[in-house]
């Protein structure tokens, strides 16, 4: 393949693509990628396009597709028997441990902010909550007034119908809990958006 | 990527024996009882100055070890009693061991852990994939919250705001030991001055419990550290003289939290 | 490159394993490939480790291997510099050097109590423990069937993700990290107490 290109330059530029749309979640802006490669975005598209031809061309799986004013990997849509497939059967039909926790915490917390509840849980929940908003258990509700006007997230009708309640008041009450220290620390930590590590 | 060793702020008793055993390639009867003590001090201080709480296991399991070092040592330095107990000696032997396949244990574990950091670094110099499925494929998944209970939700709540666990604190097993180096260091400041020179022997006369003559020891130390005895030793396993250095207001004019002795400080 | 492949059969399943494994969240079971593509776990075998040979031969900015009992795409390791500057959650907050031997014990030990990770260290783990189940390195697997029913820990698929490790049977024996016969001796030797010099 780095035949095909004139220096090593590009295939390096090449494998850098490859590398970062791999591991990305959302399509990636091609000024984004231009400014990580330190090159410009035209050498970006014109990459991102023979990449993309050279995967049709050699009958891949997947695709490199220019979506929502980005790049990404998706899977062929011929494909898509299997990829349904993979979904109804394959995926594990329970919210994971995390995941529930982080509905928990925007249930009986609402309106939050995303950082507020990585606070809390100590991790990055970008991807979680993102997984929370697909599934229409949560919805951005508002904004904080602060500087950052960060969204206050809060959770849905759907959420409500799926656990048989009525309306939040309906949700469990948590006793004589008080959160430490160190909880009350984390959600106005959380405001001041520390980095926090991924939640994996 | 590499695994730094955080030196000299040891985790625990073990480290602290293994940096004194390994680093400074000393056998364990070549480190002096003062330097393990000063050390166990200067840790206690350290804890006692910093933001982090004094971790009272911590600090009894330093002592313990502490104790049985110096036990081990004194058997060595102390003129051997005329009727050797031959039980009082093979319980030795046995903590011996013990403590000698902790410490094994304890250095395998580290290596090991220096072997895990190294992978963990080389593995996540790769991320992931984890987009998942596009956005039309998600509406086929399974409900996501099929079996979930309320209740479920508000132990989840409670999952995620626990706080960290209080250390347990269980001193019933060295609440004798703590409070006996203190008494004992009150006891010799009381009675040395008046007393004059003596020997170690003599201060440890009467006392049938292996654990009140380390006490005693250790309390001796303490007093030494301080400067307020001077202890002399002419020969290997000779006499161990003990002689008050200081004057008598000295010790009334002290601080009496220096005094006491690093377990109980706060 | 479907000329490689005798026939049609092993194109579609090399395409739909492509497909797959790029909308798969975890690392995917052999098996369960092997079930979505009606065939033999085997197959799904060979034709996973031919892919990822392909992808090197071809330089691919992307790598395909076998991870926590799967197979999953990930970036390649030598474009980590590129990938870091965009994945700021790589820059996770390394483990500390207590919570990296606590996580070896429970590694080696499992299942394992806290109270007998205690009892290796020397020092109280609670803590530790907790930062490693919230990091989800650790979990609670059981409980012991004795009077106090202590909960019992062993690591997670994270943490065989996280160490790039197909199974626990892939850890390195721990009988290579068991102090060599001098350094025994050394203790050994320390602790027998030959007649030293007098203590100052």
């Amino acid at each position: 393949m780095s035949a095909e290109h004139p220096g090593a330059g590009a295939t390096e530029t090449r494998r850098a693509l490859e590398a970062l749309l791999m591991v990305a979640e959302d399509p990636v802006d091609p000024q984004l990628l231009a400014q990580l490669l330190e090159t410009s975005p035209a050498t970006v598209e014109s990459c991102c396009e023979e990449l993309a031809a050279g995967y049709r061309t050699e009958e891949r799986g997947f695709v490199l597709v220019r979506v929502a004013g980005g790049w990404r990997f998706q899977s062929d849509p011929e494909l898509s028997a299997y990829v349904e497939r993979f979904v109804l059967e394959g995926q594990t039909a329970r919210l994971s441990a995390a995941a529930l926790e982080t509905l928990a915490i925007v249930a009986y917390r609402q309106p939050v902010s995303r950082s507020q509840v990585a606070a809390v849980r100590g991790v990055n929940v970008d991807g979680v909550m993102r997984t929370l908003q697909v599934r229409g258990y949560v919805e951005e509700v508002a904004r904080d007034p602060g500087p950052g006007q960060a969204a206050l997230f809060g959770t849905t009708t759907t959420f409500l119908e799926k656990l048989g309640l009525d309306s939040l008041a309906d949700l469990p009450p948590l006793g004589d809990f008080v959160p430490d220290a160190a909880t009350v620390e984390a959600f106005e930590q959380g405001l001041r958006g520390t980095p926090l590590p991924v939640d994996r | 990527m590499t695994y730094e060793v955080q030196t000299p702020v040891f985790e625990g008793p073990f480290d602290l024996l293994l940096h004194l055993i390994l680093r400074e390639e000393l056998d364990l009867y070549e480190v002096s009882l003062s330097t393990i003590v000063d050390a166990y001090l200067a840790e206690l201080d350290r804890l006692a100055g910093s933001e982090a709480r004094l971790d009272l296991e911590v600090a009894t399991e330093f002592l313990l070890i502490a104790a049985t070092l110096i036990e081990l040592k004194a058997r060595r330095l102390l003129p051997a009693p005329e009727a050797l107990d031959l039980d009082d000696e093979l319980g030795l032997w046995e903590e011996r061991d013990l403590l000698l396949g902790r410490l094994l244990e304890c250095k395998t574990f580290k290596d090991a852990a220096v072997t895990l950091s190294a992978m963990e670094g080389v593995a996540g110099r790769s991320q992931p994939r984890r987009a998942g499925p596009e956005e039309r494929f998600l509406a086929l998944a399974p409900d996501l919250l099929a079996g979930v209970t309320p209740e479920a939700l508000r132990a989840a709540f409670l999952r995620a705001c626990t706080p960290r666990p209080v250390p347990r604190v269980e001193i019933a097993h060295l609440g004798a030991v703590r409070a006996s180096v203190n008494d004992a260091v009150e006891e010799l400041s009381r009675t040395l001055p008046g007393l004059g020179p003596t020997t170690f022997r003599r201060l440890t006369i009467g006392l049938s419990a292996r654990l009140e003559v380390v006490v005693r020891f250790l309390a001796l130390l303490e007093l030494c550290k301080l400067g307020l005895v001077d202890l002399h030793q002419a020969q290997r396993f000779g006499d161990i003289t003990v002689a008050w250095s200081a004057s008598p207001d000295r010790f009334a004019a002290g601080d009496d939290a220096r005094i006491s002795v690093g377990v109980g400080r706060r």
